[in-house]
């Protein structure tokens, strides 16, 4: 239809010719700063033969699942709370989001100030006596990574988990109810499969930027902390291989998607083999 | 209070912060009984039916099932079965494990579970249907669903929230039948809501009929129509017209009264009327109304007026008739068995009543 | 019961999770010292004094209110179009339009930045503002799309009928009946796109020029003791400004969905 | 007018008291845009950005030459030419081919930054940074050259270090493995070094002067170590023309002189703690502070130290390889 | 086809790709007719009303108003009016500016409107309302603005989708009858669309009935309810039993017809019925049969049965008998004259009719 037609084809331009750019890159080579546009697999050979980049991209996508399991787990109950419990949802909506209104620079500058060396965590443990040295395991490590990004991330897990609980018919809750089952089992058998299709756009919402992000590693994550958008944004600017980085960008987003795809499918299966 | 009363509700009260919603609720259910809470919109229906089932616990008062007092006891643990206004068919599941559901919780052995999920299928003919989606089924078919899922649990008693409502007309109709037929084949106590007082009458065994929160009359359909106790269930049920009379007389069971339009009448006294007055309400069901172009012999009231109304129902015709010295027109209908339409607006024509017809409603003044 | 109270005792942990890092940020710009740790040295209002006097902050922030301006605006209206397609007319390649235009939700960062920038200087278009902007509409248009879409949702299209049937031309129609009533949604998809605009980094960092972002001005900054108070300092004006903002689109999106219709 | 002209900087460098007499002339402050390090201003720059000046470092300008980003720039107009310090002409990538291409304003150090309350003066040594003691007590830039001159440094090679052999090369990345279970982080800005010495999360920072200064400031009991015996590296930057470049060339050369100025020298030293291109500055600033700085022998800082100088371009990318893998543990 | 036929549809079709929602419609509407468009969900009526209104282009055939051919024209040039089933009442203006947004777009001079917009607004009483914001407004106010928003515009026909199905009953009878009248005093053609037969037949002049896209019968509701053409009207209009039956005789326009258990009764020639054939079905109305423990007198015929079901509706009692050599069940109703009800389940009982009340409804194997 004609009036969809701007946005489609806006996101379309933009989706598809910065993938046939990046495909072009990945098959050209750089040598200091002149780009030869012989095609070549160079760079395909060069991401594959190198353990690091496999490292990395296994790692990454460690992280980012542990990232998103991390997030959606802790952000359940708050959408379930809000969905079920809550009087007043919106004022519960807006409370969720606002923190999320300052700077996302900041935020995470803001947990190294409470994570760091003398940060507000080991002040208070040290006033408290609980501790006579700082603890330098709270930074700087795959755990800060996770942490904060967990807290990056809330309000979307939160928001489509809502949602997918707000969908249920609190008719379906009392149903289970009535015919027998306490409300555990009635979660287990009822809200949580109804949730699927939420906690699913959750988990894909988290998981694939997470994959891609190199800021959070970058400020908190140390050299344990780093992933493969590390890498590629070297790639880019330090190491000035723009071949390199495009195929290390292309096969980030495949491993991506395909990780995504294997969950989506085992996801969904899992839910319908609850009865 | 019986001996085999499966439901008694002794004085239950359910308030909903200030707001009353069912105030002083007694009531004894036989087993085996079809019964039915009629009452308009709001009235509190569903929150007494929710409170037999346990989604609900009473303010004040006790609900007490097959002789045990229910307070504490959760719905899970109840020896009831409900079936949900809007069905509540879990949309993840297919029909038969829908229907499964119940008996997986406790634990029923496979085998047992699919026989019994085939026979409760097979009651609302519904059989060979276990693996399609819920999401395929008709109204009808989510309604046999969720009867079917709640029969499954032998309950002792199945409660059933307007259990027809969300369906047409013809479905419903036919539903109304099977279900009642079901009921009396099974020998469950139903225990119904519905605000649709025909619904109501054609299953019910008995009928409690609830106005703001209150229950004001519990009685046979019959007698509910023709013994109304109040003004509210005369005209809540089937069309009624209301006419103020003065009570020259009461003697034996029957009073003499005076009224504008058809004069004195001899009047059956109502025992379900609380209150006695002398100047009382009575009530002439519109089909009770002779109308005619001649005065009408045989009757004990005769009354000319002209006709203001004609509306054309296929099988009656209703008739507004302006009488001198009745406010409101009278209405009058008559079965459609000519096919045709005997008066027209304007023309004047007689209406006629028998003394034996007219109903007693009580102290004028009571709402 | 008591399951009720380890819900809420939960909940206040996890708001406790949500909100501490956020306020710390208030808390040390009025620390007196550049050295952002504890034990705080003092209190002083000098960062924010400070803050009127900063020539590149303040066009920072000039330029961040531009791209989110514009940006709302591009977004906004692609999406008050395509939203309305959606909901309202069954067209081949619906869906798979409807799922393009959310993806640039799920696409790395950093892959849709070095790509843009790629693309971008391909057809010989510099970094700059502009392409920030054509960046952000393209991260934004996903936000506008749902938001405009639900604003549709609740849109009766027997009201635009109504409008017609009383003599209305089709323009006439959108201008006294379509906009007025999904306003809200509009304003509301104004206000959330400029914020995702507002704080956005990644691709703002790639493919901004000579004229920064204020995320990009503030990354150059936070790696300078020096001047971090000052950034903290106007981290808390922000986190100020955009509750406003939020409690503002708050209100007009309460207005535009409980219109019944 | 003043603001037209645009300048690509590190942060903080739009400091008014470096360019005074610009701002008698023009009475309004150049625009600024910022770089957090020069390889972002490389890939910017590449990428389209475009200024009138840029500030990189002599290490970089023969890159940027080949990658045709800059001009080379007219000594006959750059007023304070000849009061440069005659050891800073002579750096490697201020002329090429007998062109100017970077007109030098501050320079310093790249060295050893250690809390003198945890270690002393004759325990220091660059070893320690591998010393298992100092478990994540130490840590470096996130910059490939900057590690390796640290390394060259380190295995004793800082003569080659822009030309090191393969053994040497290994030599530097053993070393720099060796470090890397000490390592806490690799710094990315100077901030957060400074601020992770002054808490004693770090006793041991390869660091620029910058930082020593800041720390002292601070009253953090900290220093540089400045024995050229022990290992310590010289850096000079300054700016550059931008091919890009669009302002009149006299608007150009008001700031460089301005820049290049000594009383923009006197400011720098003083409130900055670097010292400048400038030789007359040192003149006529504060002695006490000059002194206390080590800025009173200049050449001290050029004889014996490692000089960040261009990397061959083939071992550069084989640094910056090799770094990354370095980095994660490889 | 007559000289004062306000609406034509001359072989009207829309399809819908291969879907074809309605087929070869042919119809003349008389100015100041109230006509209805009744038939079940799904059946065309939306569509057949919106190319009428213009919202939709026919597919084939023709829509000519007062004389004028429609196609091309848009629908906001055309001279009707609509009445939506959700009333969209514009939520951003309030009452007056609601009825007032056909006006301005005329530009008519601001104290007209105002006039009229009174004017309207008092028609449908609720004068003094301007000011009310539409979200504040009660079902039925809602359904009022709609309608003085529509009349204001002073339409030559004004159409009507379900204009009260989303009333509560009382409500809505009450509507029925204020638009009767309405229509009556201003003299406007009215085409109302509805699935409820009741409310077609108390308000119509005449009825169209359309099943699956057709027309199936056009007639005054007497008319359609006495004769249908065909047995899906039968059976849609009221209740009917359907009797498979033989035609001895045909003569004069009376049938001869030998039928299962009511053996052999002679009937009316049914004019509406297009075939004839020698295997037809008959109808009997439910409320056509007698009813009674001892074989009724002066019955044309007469049947003995088996009571299998009674329903109890308070103005009536529905009846289900069995009879033997007749397939289901048949319906008889009986007026509740005496609060009672005489027979049940299991009582033997005598059916009666009068051949004069069986309806011929064509040849058998026609659907
Ligand atoms: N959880 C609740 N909180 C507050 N008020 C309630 C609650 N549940 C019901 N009510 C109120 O109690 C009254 C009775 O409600 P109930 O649902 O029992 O009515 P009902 O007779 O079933 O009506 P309907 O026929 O519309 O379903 C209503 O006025 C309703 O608003
Ligand atoms: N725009 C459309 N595209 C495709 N099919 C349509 C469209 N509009 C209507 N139909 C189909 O045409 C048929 C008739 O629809 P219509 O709305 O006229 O029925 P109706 O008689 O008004 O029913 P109801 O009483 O349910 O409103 C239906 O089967 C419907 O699905
Ligand atoms: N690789 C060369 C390092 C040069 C460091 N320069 C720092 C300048 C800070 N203003
Ligand atoms: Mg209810
Ligand atoms: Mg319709």
């Amino acid at each position: 239809m004609a009036l969809s037609a701007p946005a489609t084809l806006y996101v379309g331009l933009l989706v598809a010719a910065p993938l046939v750019i990046l495909v072009a890159y990945s098959l050209w080579t750089q040598t200091y700063v002149t780009i030869d546009r012989t095609p070549t697999l160079a760079s395909y050979r060069e991401a594959f033969g190198d353990p690091l980049v496999r490292h990395l991209m296994l790692r990454s996508i460690l992280i980012a699942g542990a990232v998103t399991v991390v997030t959606v787990a802790l952000a359940y109950p708050i959408a379930y709370f809000i969905a079920f419990r809550a009087r007043k949802k919106t004022l519960w909506l807006l409370l969720i989001t606002i923190p999320f209104w300052s700077s996302y620079l900041l935020r995470v500058f803001a947990w190294k100030l409470i994570l760091g060396f003398n940060g507000v965590m080991n002040s208070a443990l040290l006033a408290l006596g609980i501790i006579d040295e700082p603890l330098t395991f709270l930074l700087y490590n795959e755990f800060a990574v996770v942490l904060t990004l967990a807290h990056a991330w809330a309000p979307f897990a939160i928001l489509p988990i809502y949602v997918s609980l707000q969908k249920i018919d609190p008719s379906l809750l009392e149903a289970s109810t009535d015919l027998g089952n306490g409300p555990v089992e009635t979660f287990l058998r009822v809200t949580l499969p109804l949730t699927i299709p939420g906690i699913i756009a959750a988990c894909l919402i988290i998981f694939i930027p997470t994959v891609g992000d190199y800021v959070t590693p970058s400020l908190v994550g140390g050299s344990d902390g780093k992933m493969i958008a590390n890498l590629i944004q070297v790639q880019f600017g330090a190491a000035n291989n723009w071949p390199l980085g495009a195929t290390l960008s292309l096969l980030a987003m495949l491993s991506v998607g395909f990780v995504a795809i294997v969950f989506v499918i085992g996801a969904t299966g899992l839910g319908r083999r609850i009865r | 209070m019986t001996e085999t009363s499966i439901i008694e509700l002794q004085g239950v009260e359910k308030r909903f912060g200030r707001f009353v919603a069912v105030s002083d609720m007694t009531l004894s259910l036989r087993a085996g009984e079809f019964f039915s809470l009629l009452g308009p919109s709001g009235c509190g229906k569903t929150t007494a039916l929710r409170m037999i089932a346990g989604f609900q616990e009473p303010t004040a008062g006790k609900v007490v099932i097959d002789g045990q007092d229910m307070a504490g006891i959760p719905a899970n643990k109840r020896p009831t079965n409900m079936v949900f206004q809007s069905y509540a068919i879990f949309p993840h599941l297919n029909v038969g494990d829908n229907v499964a559901y119940g008996l997986r919780h406790r634990g029923v052995p496979k085998a047992e579970i699919a026989a019994r999920v085939d026979e409760a299928l097979g009651m609302v003919e519904l059989g060979g249907l276990q693996a399609r989606r819920a999401t395929e089924l008709s109204g009808g078919q989510r309604q046999r669903v969720a009867l079917a899922r709640a029969l499954v649990m032998r309950p002792k008693v199945l409660l059933l929230d307007e259990p027809l409502s969300a369906l047409d007309k013809k479905l419903r109709e036919q539903m109304q039948f099977e279900m009642r037929h079901l009921q009396q084949n099974l020998g469950i106590t139903f225990v119904m809501v519905t605000h649709d007082q025909y619904e109501a009458m054609t299953m019910s065994d008995r009928i409690g009929v609830m106005f703001n929160g209150r229950l004001v009359q519990v009685d046979q359909p019959a007698e509910l129509y023709a013994r109304p106790g109040s003004r509210e269930v005369a005209t809540f049920i089937g069309g009624m017209n209301l006419l103020p009379a003065e009570v020259r007389a009461d003697e034996g069971g029957t009073l003499t009264v005076e009224t504008p339009g058809f004069g004195t009448l001899g009047i059956a006294e109502n025992p379900k009327v609380a209150s006695r007055a002398k100047r009382i309400v009575v009530g002439i069901r519109p089909e009770q109304l002779e109308i005619a172009a001649e005065r009408p012999a045989d009757y004990d009231a005769t009354v000319r007026g002209e006709v203001s109304d004609v509306a054309f129902y296929g099988e009656s015709v209703h008739y507004r008739v302006r009488i001198p010295g009745i406010d409101a027109p009278v209405a009058a209908s008559v079965p459609n068995y000519f096919h045709t339409v005997d008066h027209k607006p304007g023309d004047r024509v007689w209406l006629g009543v028998q003394g034996a017809s007219v109903i007693d409603l009580g102290a004028e003044d009571k709402k | 019961m008591t399951r009720a109270n380890g819900l809420l005792f939960y909940i206040i942990l996890y708001l406790a999770f949500l909100y501490l890092p956020v306020l710390f940020l208030p808390l040390f710009s009025f620390n007196d010292g550049t050295i952002v740790a504890f034990p705080i040295k003092g209190w002083t209002l000098e960062w924010y004094r400070q803050l009127g006097g900063q020539e590149t902050l303040l066009q920072a922030l000039g330029n961040s209110l531009i791209v989110g301006a514009v940006t709302a605006l591009f977004a906004t209206s692609m999406g008050l179009f395509a939203a309305r397609a959606y909901v309202r007319y069954r067209f081949p390649g619906k869906e798979a339009s409807e799922g393009l235009v959310m993806l640039p939700l799920v696409i790395p960062g950093i892959i849709v930045a070095s790509s843009m920038l790629i693309l971008f200087i391909s057809i010989g278009l510099k970094p700059s503002l502009t392409a920030v902007i054509l960046g952000h509409t393209f991260l934004a248009l996903p936000f506008s799309v749902s938001i405009m879409k639900s604003a549709f949702d609740d849109f009766d299209v027997s009201l635009e009928e109504a409008a017609f049937d009383l003599g209305s031309t089709v323009t006439e129609t959108f201008r006294r009946v379509t906009l007025p009533i999904v306003f809200p949604g509009i304003v509301s998809s104004l206000l959330v796109t400029f914020t995702v605009s507002f704080d956005e980094f990644v691709l703002a960092f790639f493919l901004s020029g000579n004229q920064p972002t204020l995320p990009v001005y503030i990354w150059s900054q936070i790696r300078f003791p020096a001047k971090l108070p000052n950034t903290l300092a106007l981290g808390s004006l922000l986190l100020f400004a955009s509750v406003l903002l939020l409690v503002v689109a708050e209100m007009f999106r309460r207005r535009s969905s409980s219109s019944p219709v | 007018a003043g603001a037209d002209l645009s300048v690509f900087d590190w942060s903080g460098y739009e400091d008014q008291g470096f360019f005074g007499a610009y701002m008698e002339k023009h009475g309004e402050a150049p625009s600024y845009t910022f770089f957090g390090s020069q390889e972002e201003a490389f890939t910017k720059l590449q990428s389209g950005f475009t200024a009138d000046l840029a500030h990189p470092c002599s290490d970089a300008v023969r890159k940027w030459v080949a990658a045709d980003l800059i001009q080379p720039l007219d000594p006959s107009k750059l007023t304070n030419w000849d009061a440069l310090l005659p050891e800073i002409k002579e750096v490697d990538g201020i002329v090429i081919d007998g062109e100017v291409y970077m007109m030098p304003f501050e320079w310093g150090n790249t060295g050893l930054i250690y809390r003198t309350d945890k270690i002393s003066d004759d325990q220091i040594s660059l070893q320690l940074m591998a010393d298992p003691a100092y478990q994540g007590k130490v840590a470096i830039p996130d910059a490939a050259s900057s590690a390796y001159a640290l390394a060259s440094l380190a295995t004793g090679n800082k003569d080659t270090y822009t030309d090191l052999t393969d053994e040497q090369f290994q030599a530097a990345s053993d070393w720099l493995r060796s470090v890397h279970p000490n390592i806490r982080f690799y710094w990315a800005d100077a901030g957060q070094l400074d601020q992770a010495m002054a808490s004693g999360e770090l006793e041991l920072g390869w660091a620029w002067n910058q930082s020593e200064l800041n720390l002292i400031w601070n009253e953090v009991p900290a220093k540089m170590m400045r024995d050229v015996d022990k290992g310590i590296a010289t850096w000079v930057c300054g700016y550059v023309h931008l091919k890009s470049s669009t302002t009149p060339e006299e608007q150009i050369y008001d700031l460089l002189n301005a820049l290049s100025d000594k009383e923009s020298g006197k400011y720098i030293i003083e409130s900055w703690g670097y010292p400048h291109a400038n030789a007359e500055a040192f003149g006529i600033s504060d002695q006490e502070l000059i002194k206390t700085y080590g800025f009173d022998d200049v050449s001290s800082f050029f004889e014996g130290s490692l000089f960040f100088d261009a990397v061959q371009p083939e071992l550069e990318a084989k640094m910056l390889k090799e770094f990354e893998r370095i980095k994660a543990g490889f």
